[in-house]
């Protein structure tokens, strides 16, 4: 069973202006990812896109793989527009994803923006009726909610302009929810923007709660060869595609 | 039907080099290629001390390209011969150690301890890296400064020397005649041309070390030239690199006058492309009856003397 | 909003100019585009007498580039001042002549002859020739020649003088200043990039001429690199050119420190580019609340001093 | 009327492995072409393939334009898989097409392959019953041979292999042609490939039969501005693209 596979696409659902649901079909085989892993899609057969897009598994199957991809440039206009039938090639199951929760742990997820696709495999898999912190932009940015609704009543929705959920940003709810809560031994499970990562960074480094993070940055290989990946960690640099994208939040020091 | 090439005394079975920095040390492609199966694996630059490279971000995509700017990070020559090597030893496969320095001292001790270490079947330098005795200008844009580096390496190794040319010069041909002049067993060209990008939202360098390497098909027009230019004017052996995505670019680079080819960005595109190329270098040779690769070597036909 | 911006002494009512030999005399292009909109058409290259130029196939495509070896064909100044002029002198644009010689003599016959005519409002001289009293070593690539050509023309000329530098040198701030101190108004870069490619199944080079100019988008972090290391070592203004395509990309070469854009290949893809790229231009001004254009030249951030 | 225009995708149909008929409608109204004009097309919306790739007209009416495709490299592919609905960008009509014939005179179109495209439009346009010999490498190879019998019963045809009509080339199925019979005031009208074109240009020389042929040289601008698709002719560089794509015969010393 290889990591590198093509595979069939099978269903591209437009959510909103901004979102969409890949469905692929490997062809073949291919090894099974697991919360927090990604992989890199190829956009397009010519030499411009020329890199592949790193995106995470939001969820999967025996026979598929699906995607939850917010529209940002041209790759993932050309995912946006794939049509059924088409067919792609992908790279993964790749990097470390999160880890279970210690015993008598309470998993905490957040997620902003898209990161919501990196933390939703969690939801089913961290004990039941786990806490979600999930904020975005707007309401129109927050995707899945049914399927959430479905597997968690702790949902706690956020959004910038108060359209949906409350005003204002997830770590402060968070943090907010922190205060007037008492939550056995937390351990957050986090993947969102720059922005929200390091104020949750700072959050918890402040109350000594512990975490898991995922981070992005630009990616060539996707397999640890290029270094082109790295971020600055208590370890020095470390690869986002090999050691991540999930590392432990005091690893982090932003 | 004959691959096999010699490059300085080193027989490969095949002219398919994996290019300097684009596949790790060898292990990360391990499970997507038939390591052995390769003409030869050249390693990440290596230098005498680890280096720590550049902050990030670190790459960036440009139209049919991408700019790097890893910063020779490495883990050190001492690290590479304890840690790397070892896995690299079980496959059928020459290694090849790319090295570099910022003073020719630096350039002497990392190719002493490399020679000095078992399973190494030859050296690359890299000498498209600033010289700190010289005002950090690159030693490979100076034909003087090449010599002097190159005799100096050359005196402190026995093993097949390749030396890896920049293309950020006027005349590439120059350099490659100062290498060979300095004992040079081989030359390897082109390495990234240097190239820039701006993130016009936030006006900053999209690379944090402002400038970086472009590599890419879209370089693969001024490789082509290069290796064209320095194949008549050098009598060691070329290795062709930049853009090379499949069978049909490699058979361009040795048309051109290269004896062998380096891959680097198009493993990061396609994981399986040194073995995808070795198998379409196969069918080309096939569809037109060739039985010994090297008999394309500067095969290009043309007409015009007065170039 | 001012788009307008200053060059040598000529006033362009926005910084968006045809790069030489992409825009033929103007006429092409004049019913996909108002050329009194556009900041100054800049001709084909001219030559003090007709140039033939070389057999075809004279263009291939590669990877989001072109290679051309149109071999500088072209009706000579006389001819272009007759035939070609009266049609350009219609529109409210500023016309400047480029041209270039393989002599110092043909060089400051040239410009001799274009200053005397009525109707263009500055000169752009190609050094990215070759040089017949020097081997036919391009005049571009030594500074002392380059000092020497721009000095004999600017002797001959009042009109505004951009002397236009070929990428195809180890340090291009270094022509840059040599054309600086020798009396160039602005500088121009780049040119093309010189490459090559081979058709691998008949063998022969994909260009008659053998070699060609590689441009469009594949150059532009070669472009980008050279214009910010030129914009920091001349005082006169850079005009900047290599794979632009749309109004982000001239926005990047301004960051970079470029005063004007010259627009080249994009022309073939989309004939409309040049005002596409003026109206880019002014949606990222708005956009971004930027009164004059002039106020974001080199205005790319960056922290280390050190480079 | 802009020769640069915007249109739909409104038909698509494969014919072979190898050939294709594109029909798309613009979006705006659009200057008509005239038999042996052509025309400039976006194959893709990416850096690479960059260039535009020319096509000679085959039909058009009011509402659309046709082209007839031959798979070639990676745009040609491009284009014999565009789906019906989507935007491609076009330019021209491009260039000199085929004059008419003058009084008396008796027109014989030659097609060699996918030159049939540029002569197609002359079929119904020059007089009645014209004659043609179309020849190509194998009788796949032979396009529109229903539509071309509708408009004429003089067709000759011939294939390299002898698959379909006489076995060997056009140019001397033409030669015993004009052997066998007496045609006042013969004129030829001819796009075939190099090889053809070559031949029967000697033919035409030998026998002092005047005639106008298309030629094909790589192309960048189409408008005349680069310099990049001259030929040879007597008169010096000529431009495929201003001056051509047809030429007088008798201009083309080859
Ligand atoms: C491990 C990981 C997981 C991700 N998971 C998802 C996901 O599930 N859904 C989703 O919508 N997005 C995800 N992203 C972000 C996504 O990869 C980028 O939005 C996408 O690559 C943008 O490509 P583009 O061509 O549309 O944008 P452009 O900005 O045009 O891309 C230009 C280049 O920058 C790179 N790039 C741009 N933004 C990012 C980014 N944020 N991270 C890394 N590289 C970037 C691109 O890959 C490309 O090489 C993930 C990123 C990483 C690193
Ligand atoms: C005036 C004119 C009319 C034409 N009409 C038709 C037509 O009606 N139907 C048809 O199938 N083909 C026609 N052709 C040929 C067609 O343009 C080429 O087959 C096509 O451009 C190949 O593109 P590609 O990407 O598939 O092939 P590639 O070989 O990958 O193309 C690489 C580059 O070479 C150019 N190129 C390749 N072959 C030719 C060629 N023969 N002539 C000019 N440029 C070429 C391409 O445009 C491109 O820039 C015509 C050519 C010209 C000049
Ligand atoms: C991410 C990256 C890292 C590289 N690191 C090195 C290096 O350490 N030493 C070296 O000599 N060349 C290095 N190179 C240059 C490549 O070996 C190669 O010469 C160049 O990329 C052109 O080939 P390509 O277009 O096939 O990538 C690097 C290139 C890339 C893209
Ligand atoms: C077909 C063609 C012809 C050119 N002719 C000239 C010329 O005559 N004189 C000149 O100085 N530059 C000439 N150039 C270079 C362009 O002016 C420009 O500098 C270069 O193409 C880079 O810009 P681009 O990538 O936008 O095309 C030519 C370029 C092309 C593509
Ligand atoms: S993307 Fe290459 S090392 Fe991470
Ligand atoms: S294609 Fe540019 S002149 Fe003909």
């Amino acid at each position: 069973m290889s990591r590198f596979f093509q595979a069939e696409v099978t269903g591209n659902i437009l959510l909103s202006q901004t979102h969409n649901i890949l469905r692929i079909t490997p062809l073949k085989p291919h090894p099974s990812p697991s919360p927090g892993q990604f992989y890199l899609l190829r956009v397009s057969e010519a030499m411009d896109p020329l890199l592949r897009r790193p995106l995470s598994i939001l969820r999967w199957d025996e026979s598929s793989l699906e995607f939850l991809i917010r529209l940002k440039g041209r790759g993932t206009l050309l995912l946006r527009n794939m049509p059924p039938g088409g067919c792609i090639d992908l790279l993964g199951p790749l990097g470390n994803g999160y880890p279970s929760a210690g015993d008598g742990e309470t998993p905490i997820l957040v997620a902003g923006g898209v990161g919501i696709a990196s933390v939703y495999p969690l939801i089913g898999r961290l004990g039941t009726d786990p806490i979600l912190f999930y904020g975005a932009a707007s309401s129109g940015d927050l995707c899945l909610l049914d399927d959430i609704r479905a597997v968690t009543s702790n949902l706690y929705l956020s959004t910038d302009d108060g359209s949906m959920g409350s005003r204002g940003n997830t770590v402060e709810r968070l943090a907010a929810f922190l205060d007037e809560t008492s939550v056995p031994k937390p351990v957050v499970y986090a993947c969102g923007p720059e922005g929200m990562t390091s104020a949750l960074l700072r959050m918890l480094r402040e109350r000594g709660i512990p975490g898991y993070v995922s981070l992005e940055e630009r990616m060539a290989c996707g397999v640890g060869a290029c270094l082109g990946c790295v971020v600055e960690t208590s370890g020095g640099y470390r690869r986002v595609c090999k050691e991540g994208p999930v590392f432990k939040a005091r690893e982090l020091g932003f | 039907m004959n691959l096999s090439v010699e490059i300085g005394g080193l027989r490969l079975k095949n002219p398919v080099l994996t290019a300097s920095g684009t596949f790790g040390y060898g292990e990360e492609y391990a499970e997507f290629v038939d390591l052995s199966a390769l003409g030869a694996i050249v390693t990440k630059g290596l230098s005498l001390t680890p280096r720590k490279g550049n902050p990030p971000p670190r790459i960036v995509e440009t139209p049919a390209g991408m700019l790097n700017a890893i910063g020779l990070q490495n883990i050190g020559v001492e690290r590479f011969i304890e840690e790397k090597l070892p896995f690299l030893k079980q496959f059928d496969v020459p290694v090849i150690a790319n090295f570099f320095g910022d003073s020719v001292d630096e350039f002497v001790g990392a190719a002493e301890r490399l020679s000095r270490a078992a399973g190494i079947a030859g050296l690359e330098m890299n000498i498209s890296c600033p010289n700190k005795q010289a005002g950090w200008l690159v030693f490979g844009t100076d034909p003087r400064v090449t010599f002097e580096v190159v005799s100096a390496v050359r005196k402190v190794t026995d093993l097949p020397l390749i030396v890896k040319l920049s293309p950020n010069v006027t005349d590439i041909a120059l350099m490659a005649r100062a290498a060979e002049d300095a004992g040079a067993d081989a030359v390897s060209l082109i390495n990234t041309v240097t190239g820039m990008a701006i993130d016009i939202k936030t006006r900053r360098p999209k690379l944090a070390n402002i400038t970086g390497g472009l590599s890419g098909p879209a370089i693969r027009p001024i490789g082509v030239r290069m290796v064209w230019e320095v194949f008549r004017a050098v009598g060691v052996p070329v290795i062709g690199s930049g853009g090379i995505m499949n069978g049909e670019d490699a058979i361009e680079y040795m048309l051109a006058g290269a004896s062998a080819v380096a891959v680097g960005t198009a493993n990061f595109v396609t994981p399986t492309a040194t073995t995808d190329i070795i198998a379409g270098i196969r069918d080309y040779m096939t569809a037109n009856g060739i039985r010994d690769i090297s008999s394309i070597k500067g095969g290009l036909l043309w007409q015009r003397e007065d170039l």
